[in-house]
């Protein structure tokens, strides 16, 4: 034991990598290996160490592994609901949850135990099989993405080559997990959220791949730890500030990940005060708690993707040193933009269908492809990251900033529009 | 302009169908129109630009009493531009309560005539949409009538306490 | 292009006007209530009081009542059910009485001394008979001394906030029942209450008397009780 | 009266040989504002036809009013807009009075402090009203937070009201020939004050909070843009179907009876009149939905001038009540309007000389002004029917009475 | 969950209800539903001044299918009955009915002229808990939910499973089968009360 006490007094500790040696991430079974011979061999008596069968303590680690991975993330959205109706009520100057647990600690909780103990209704015209399964399909692949996520340099179930790609592909399934709950309700209500929805994400799917193209551009590979990989060095390495395109295409892509997944202002497919409950009007109980739990779960991910994109993953604000790194910098990156959406979300009013086509058909895409354009010649004058073509990105940023804020806004403001036609 | 002065020019328009002029009650003075001419003085109250009756301000039924064989409609108009008002009756047989409806001139009148209706069964002609606007379709009754019983049951609910 | 440009600055530049509303409202303090107020961290802020003159419950104080049946005239859905019975003529089951209310909330029920009963606010009265005592210790103690058999007491004019005279009653109640299942809270029965006897409860009691059963809410005033002790039980408590 | 240039409303194309949705939306439906049921056509997200069905909560005012005493109608009235029920016992007791006062044997008026206290109360009344207005309808576009600040704030002034009447939201406080005593607030007492200066401590607390909402919603550009040029209602449309009050005004008409026609005090006291005109840098022209929603975030403006006014001046003393011995209007008839916050509330009073009308009409605000919905909604898509309703601001309660 | 009719009260039952009561009595989502009056303070107990969502039932849901708790908040009228009925079925076990104010209780100010008002929800649905008032303070309606809180705190899980939940509260209120309301099953309006509703047209 005395080395571990040794290890956490030393200044330069670091849980995660300490627990988890740094090995070949995409071997899995090399990796469990590894740390069975050394993490735990090593702290196991000698008797025992010496009989101690690898193999299957290889395994045990890996079903371990998977285990912690199933059963922490199911438990992450019902930590961010609470957080959501903790949030909301301190935007709104109430309290929140107050009674159940201390300080409403256990609210999610007991809304997640009483829906299992709610009555299953499964509507008798509907489709059956197809309602049955709309939960399971969107629950599934809201996790899925969490497979391809770089938490850490570490943790990371599987470090794909194309990692970003497989996340593209799993999130627009859960479009089909809407349009076959809305579509199997056999209630006009559920039919028009999920064609809203159908129609959102597919067309927002197009900025966000586009927004992920100048990332992908810059960095020459689909792979998410290659692409953290890329912005070790500091903030200042961070894609969001590379040139002033990815500066743009981060907004592009966070705005349209909200959109990805049903989120005020885009929550046009739940829309509460339109269209009832959108595409779960019908479901009740377990089944609903699985959309719901599979939101929060989205939330999540679609804001640690963007962290792993553009905000440098795991990677710390100065090279060398943990601020804002590891695993938990990572999360509280996460967590950040989490919190933004939902301050968005507590701020503004919904669109419309056709002003949310609008708004990704003639602002969106368009400013992606510039943005792609931009990114390609900004990679033709600097085709390496340096610190002059860095400097010159932040300088970009910040007087276009300064500009919009000063210029811009003076000029603009004060112009009355063109009368409307 | 007067009241006074709105019922002679009406007198002096259409003659026999404006039937009086009220004034010895308390409260507003009122004309009281043939049920007949209801549409045509309206009309002539709208249009004539001296008048220019441009809104409607309430269009009611009444049954003022239980003895009396007749339902009163009354049309309250209001004039912005000269901001003059008027009321005008007319006065429909409780047996067949009929009367020419005003709601192809203030639209107003049409929520307030299916209302009139559904309260009091007061038809009126020429309405587009003449159905029960509060009650159910498929009530019986007309429930403003100073001889009206509630329904003991409707669709097997008790209606009385 | 130029309009292009606008919309996007627009968009933006109100989103983030919207976004500082809100986070302003994130730092102030909560406004909710608490209630119920079980911690004393809760009681500490944001305690709602209910306001003095809160219509609330339907109360009626029936030794004060006196079967008049305003309160059942003026109801508006005639929720209010008495029926009485009127004694025969030159009976009454006790005089007319006079209530002193004091300025703490306490009431002394007597007979005034003197035939001028009006008060004037620099006099004092004296009480002569006093058949109930209801209030703070306070009063009590004072009309100790002053020996329960002539149940005599004076107050000086400060004290008293309002002297209201009960009428001889001359009807025996027989019900007085409130069906607060019908009552609309529109007061019109306190205002006309001769004795001042049917109040609405203007504290927490007055609001939280949810049920289980819709005929709990049916409120029985009985004077029945109060009859067979022949409208003494007062005396008797007093002494 | 002035109107002002109108512009087309926005119009979706319809396919002429689409397959026609019937949906029905309410009677309960979170944004429907109670228990309004619409029929809607929908051609996929368009609306081809939204027919109002009410009557969900007819409750027989007209009824209940023709077997009780005048009096007792009080607080029935209030019963009719819940939102802002002090405005509808004035505007039932205006109605009364003035029926009472063509009987000159009576010489009957009403005390000085009432009118004030009425004034006083009732602008209040209409601040709260509007607030909800306000809220209900940021919540109907989409944003949460606007509702809970709107009736955060509103709790404060059903605080007051409770101090002066007893009740939170129905409150029988403006009787015939005065205002309620039964919470007796003496002329020049402590009382007095403290419910003054509360009022104004209310009043320096909210009157920067509606530029924040300002901030937060009306001119949010999601905001504006579900909400201009939606639903445009021209002047003379506004005219014929008998829309009233902030309706009408943000129809471009410059109307309101506490000016034109004014009744009680009103003319004693220094307000504007918020007329729409057309906004361009937030795209809004004169009647869409942003317009009329725009007048009532205005009129709560011009309502704290008012109330301002009053404070400054002070209450005058006397009595509260006019001496009345029974309400017993002579035989004759009425029609009286005031000015409600949802527009023109008319009473027609039928009085044969008994203490019970013989027929009571309440000409409701809204109930004109959502027979003009099914016109409105014509074309539109499903978002905006949510913002039209809104944007009249109806309650059901007043409705259907 | 499948309990059998024979087990009695044992432990697991006991537990089972322990947990299950305790997570129904904190997670009361309340339907978006108002009617009257009451509905506006309804609205405002669940507003920041009072906060519903302390009691774990601030999740007003629109569809009736995720709620549990019906708020009757003001005067049902006849024609509006048929739908509260409709609402009700279509809510899923276990759910519960609060009658907020006079008017729901017992039709209220309206019961003696009231043509058109319904006396009474419990006419039709079975309600829990009468609240009082007219309209009650948000503190009344945050005491009748306590109540319901306590009430639902001394269901059993395996009473429910064997006596219809409907019936074990029918017994001290009359109850009244509305004719040509459609159940369920009914295959042309088989959906969520968005189209439940017959079209008059």
């Amino acid at each position: 034991m005395s080395d571990f006490r040794a290890m956490l007094a030393s200044p330069h500790f670091n849980v995660s990598e300490s627990f988890f040696p740094n090995i070949n991430l995409q071997d899995g079974l090399n990796w469990a290996e590894e740390f069975i011979q050394n993490v735990v061999l090593p702290r196991l008596p000698e008797a025992v160490a010496s009989h101690f069968p690898v193999e299957l303590g290889t395994v045990l680690v890996m079903f371990a592994c998977a285990g912690i991975f199933v059963g922490v993330f199911p438990l992450l959205p019902l930590v961010l609901v609470l957080a959501e109706r903790k949030v909301s009520a301190r935007f709104q100057n109430r309290t929140g949850p107050m009674r159940v647990g201390p300080w409403g600690v256990l609210q999610t909780l007991a809304d997640g135990v009483k829906l299992l103990f709610k009555e299953d209704y499964i509507p008798p015209q509907g489709d059956r099989f197809l309602f049955l399964l709309a939960p399971y399909v969107i629950f599934a692949c809201s996790f899925a993405v969490f497979a391809a996520i770089p938490f850490s340099q570490s943790i990371l179930v599987s470090d794909f080559n194309i990692g970003i790609f497989y996340i593209m592909a799993i999130s627009s399934v859960i479009v089909m997990g809407v349009i076959m709950a809305g579509w199997s309700s056999n209630s006009k209500w559920s039919l028009l959220g999920s064609l809203r929805s159908a129609a959102q994400i597919v067309s927002y799917e197009i900025p966000l791949g586009l927004s992920i193209l100048t990332i992908v551009m810059l960095v020459e590979s689909l792979s998410m730890s290659e692409i953290v990989a890329s912005q070790s060095n500091g903030i200042f390495s961070w894609l969001i500030f590379r040139t002033p395109f990815t500066f743009i295409a981060f907004f592009i892509f966070f705005i349209s990940s909200i959109a990805e997944v049903n989120r005020t202002p885009f929550d046009l497919p739940e829309a509460e005060s339109e269209i009832v409950a959108g595409f779960h009007t019908e479901y009740s109980g377990m089944r609903f708690a699985l959309f719901f739990i599979a939101e929060y779960a989205n939330m999540f991910a679609v804001s640690a993707i963007a962290v792993t994109l553009f905000l440098g993953g795991w990677e710390g604000v100065l090279p060398g040193y943990d601020i804002l790194g590891g695993f938990p910098g990572f999360v509280i990156k996460s967590l950040g933009l989490v919190f933004l959406m939902m301050w968005l979300r507590w701020t503004l009013p919904r669109l419309r269908v056709d002003q949310l086509m609008n708004l990704c058909w003639k602002y969106f895409i368009p400013i992606a492809f510039f943005n792609i354009l931009g990114t390609g010649i900004w990679g033709l004058i600097f085709p390496e990251d340096t610190l002059i073509s860095t400097s010159i990105s932040c300088a970009i940023i910040y007087i276009g900033l300064i500009a919009a804020y000063k210029v811009a806004g003076r000029t603009l403001a004060q112009r009355p529009a063109p009368q409307p036609s | 302009m007067k009241p006074e002065e709105i019922y002679e020019v009406l007198t002096k328009q259409f003659g026999e169908a404006v039937l009086g002029f009220d004034t010895e009650l308390a409260g507003d003075p009122s004309i009281r129109i043939a049920p007949s001419a209801i549409t045509d003085v309206c009309q002539y109250l709208a249009e004539t630009d001296t008048l220019a009756f441009d809104s409607l301000m309430c269009l009611s039924g009444a049954d003022l009493s239980a003895k009396d064989e007749e339902f009163a409609v009354v049309y309250h108009i209001y004039a912005m531009q000269h901001r003059h008002s008027i009321v005008l009756k007319a006065m429909v047989p409780k047996t067949n309560p009929h009367l020419p409806s005003v709601s192809h001139i203030w639209k107003t009148a049409d929520w307030h005539e299916r209302e009139a209706y559904d309260l009091y069964g007061i038809l009126f002609e020429g309405h587009q949409d003449l159905r029960r606007i509060l009650l159910p379709d498929d009530w019986d009754g007309y429930p403003l009538r100073k001889d009206y019983k509630e329904p003991e049951f409707y669709r097997g609910m008790r209606v009385p306490y | 292009m130029d309009k292009y440009i606008r919309n996007i600055y627009r968009g933006v530049y109100t989103v983030l006007v919207g976004m500082r509303v809100t986070i302003r409202q994130f730092f102030e303090p909560n406004v909710t209530h608490q209630y119920p107020y079980e911690h004393d961290y809760e009681k500490k802020r944001n305690v709602r009081e209910i306001p003095k003159g809160y219509r609330g419950q339907l109360y009626n104080r029936i030794e004060d009542c006196i079967g008049c049946k305003k309160c059942e005239m003026i109801c508006p859905v005639d929720c209010i059910t008495i029926t009485g019975t009127k004694l025969p003529r030159g009976e009454q089951l006790w005089d007319s009485m006079n209530v002193v209310h004091l300025k703490d909330g306490t009431e002394v029920i007597g007979i005034i001394e003197g035939d001028d009963k009006k008060i004037k606010s620099e006099d004092s009265i004296t009480l002569t008979n006093i058949t109930s005592r209801l209030g703070s210790q306070e009063v009590i103690d004072r009309l100790e001394p002053s020996g329960a058999e002539s149940r005599t007491a004076t107050f000086s004019g400060d004290e008293v906030s309002r002297v209201v005279t009960r009428n001889p009653v001359v009807f025996y109640l027989d019900q007085f029942d409130i069906d607060m299942s019908l009552c609309m809270y529109c007061g019109l029965c306190t205002e006309v209450c001769p004795t001042e006897c049917l109040v609405m409860k203007d504290s927490l009691e007055g609001i939280e008397y949810s049920k289980f059963d819709r005929s709990d809410l049916i409120f029985n005033f009985d004077k029945q009780e109060m009859y067979s002790k022949g409208g003494t039980e007062d005396v008797e408590a007093a002494d | 009266m002035e109107t002002t240039q109108q512009t087309e409303s926005k119009i979706i194309e319809l396919k002429p040989f689409a397959d026609e949705m019937v949906v029905n939306m309410g009677p309960q439906h979170p944004s429907t504002h109670g228990v309004l049921r619409l029929e809607l056509k929908l051609d996929g997200e368009v609306v081809r036809e939204a027919i109002p069905h009410i009557g969900y909560l007819h409750r027989c005012f007209e009824k209940h009013s023709e077997n009780l005493s005048y009096p007792q109608i009080i607080p029935f009235t209030d019963r009719m807009d819940y939102v802002a029920a002090m405005n509808q016992n004035w505007g039932f007791c205006l109605a009364v009075e003035k029926l009472m006062e063509t009987d000159e044997s009576r010489n009957f008026e009403v005390p000085e402090r009432a009118e004030y206290l009425r004034v006083l109360i009732c602008e209040l009344n209409r601040i709260a009203s509007h607030l909800l207005s306000f809220g209900t309808y940021g919540m109907d576009i989409g944003a949460f937070t606007p509702f809970l600040y709107a009736f955060r704030d509103r709790e404060r002034l059903l605080l007051l009201f409770e101090k002066v009447c007893g009740a939170r939201l129905t409150y029988n406080y403006i009787r015939i020939g005065g205002v309620s005593e039964i919470i007796p607030m003496e002329p020049g007492s402590i009382a007095e004050q403290n419910f003054l200066d509360e009022i104004e401590a209310f009043l320096d607390y909210f009157e920067p909070l509606i530029d924040e909402y300002n901030d937060l919603l009306t001119k949010n550009s999601i905001f504006a843009e579900r909400t201009t040029r939606v639903a445009v209602m021209s002047a003379e449309m506004a005219l014929s179907y008998g829309a009233t009050g902030p309706n009408l005004r943000g129809s471009g008409v410059d109307w309101d009876l506490r000016r034109d026609e004014p009744y009680s005090i009103y003319d004693r006291f220094d307000f504007d009149v918020p007329v729409a005109v057309d906004v361009p840098e937030l795209g809004s022209v004169v009647g869409d939905c942003w317009s009329r929603y725009k007048i009532r975030m205005d009129e709560m403006k011009e309502s704290v001038r008012i109330v301002r006014q009053i404070l400054a001046e002070g209450l005058p003393s006397g009595p509260v009540m006019a001496d009345l011995k029974a309400v017993r209007p002579p035989q004759g008839e009425i029609y009286f309007r005031s000015e409600a916050p949802r527009g023109e509330l008319g009473f027609y009073i039928v009085s044969d000389g008994t203490p019970k009308p013989v027929r009571l009409k309440g000409r409701s605000p809204c109930f004109s002004a959502l027979s003009a919905l099914q016109e409105l909604s014509r074309g539109l898509m499903v978002a905006d029917i949510i913002a039209i309703i809104g944007s009249i601001d109806i309650v059901m309660g007043e409705v259907d009475r | 969950m499948i309990i059998d009719e024979k087990l009695d009260k044992n432990v697991i039952v006991t537990s089972v209800d322990a947990v299950a009561n305790w997570a129904r009595s904190s997670a009361l989502w309340p339907m978006t539903f108002g009617l009257a009056c009451c509905a506006i303070e309804f609205m405002a107990t669940a507003a920041s001044n009072y906060d519903l969502d302390r009691f774990g039932a601030g999740v007003p849901r629109a569809t009736p299918r995720q709620s549990d708790l019906m708020v009757i908040s003001g005067t049902v009228t006849l024609k509006m009955a048929t739908r509260i009925r409709r609402l009700y079925e279509q809510m899923p076990e276990p759910k519960y009915v609060i009658s907020m104010g006079s008017c729901a209780t017992s039709g209220g100010p309206y019961w003696q002229h009231g043509y058109h008002v319904l006396k009474g929800v419990d006419r039709i649905i079975p309600v829990d808990v009468y609240v009082p008032g007219c309209p009650p303070r948000p503190e009344a309606l945050i005491e009748g939910l306590l109540k319901l809180q306590e009430k639902i705190k001394t269901q059993t899980v395996a009473k429910r499973a064997h006596v219809p939940f409907l019936k074990r509260l029918f017994t001290k209120t009359e109850w009244y089968e509305l004719e040509g309301t459609e159940t369920e099953t009914d295959p042309e309006t088989p959906s969520a009360e968005g189209d439940s509703a017959e079209n008059t047209a």
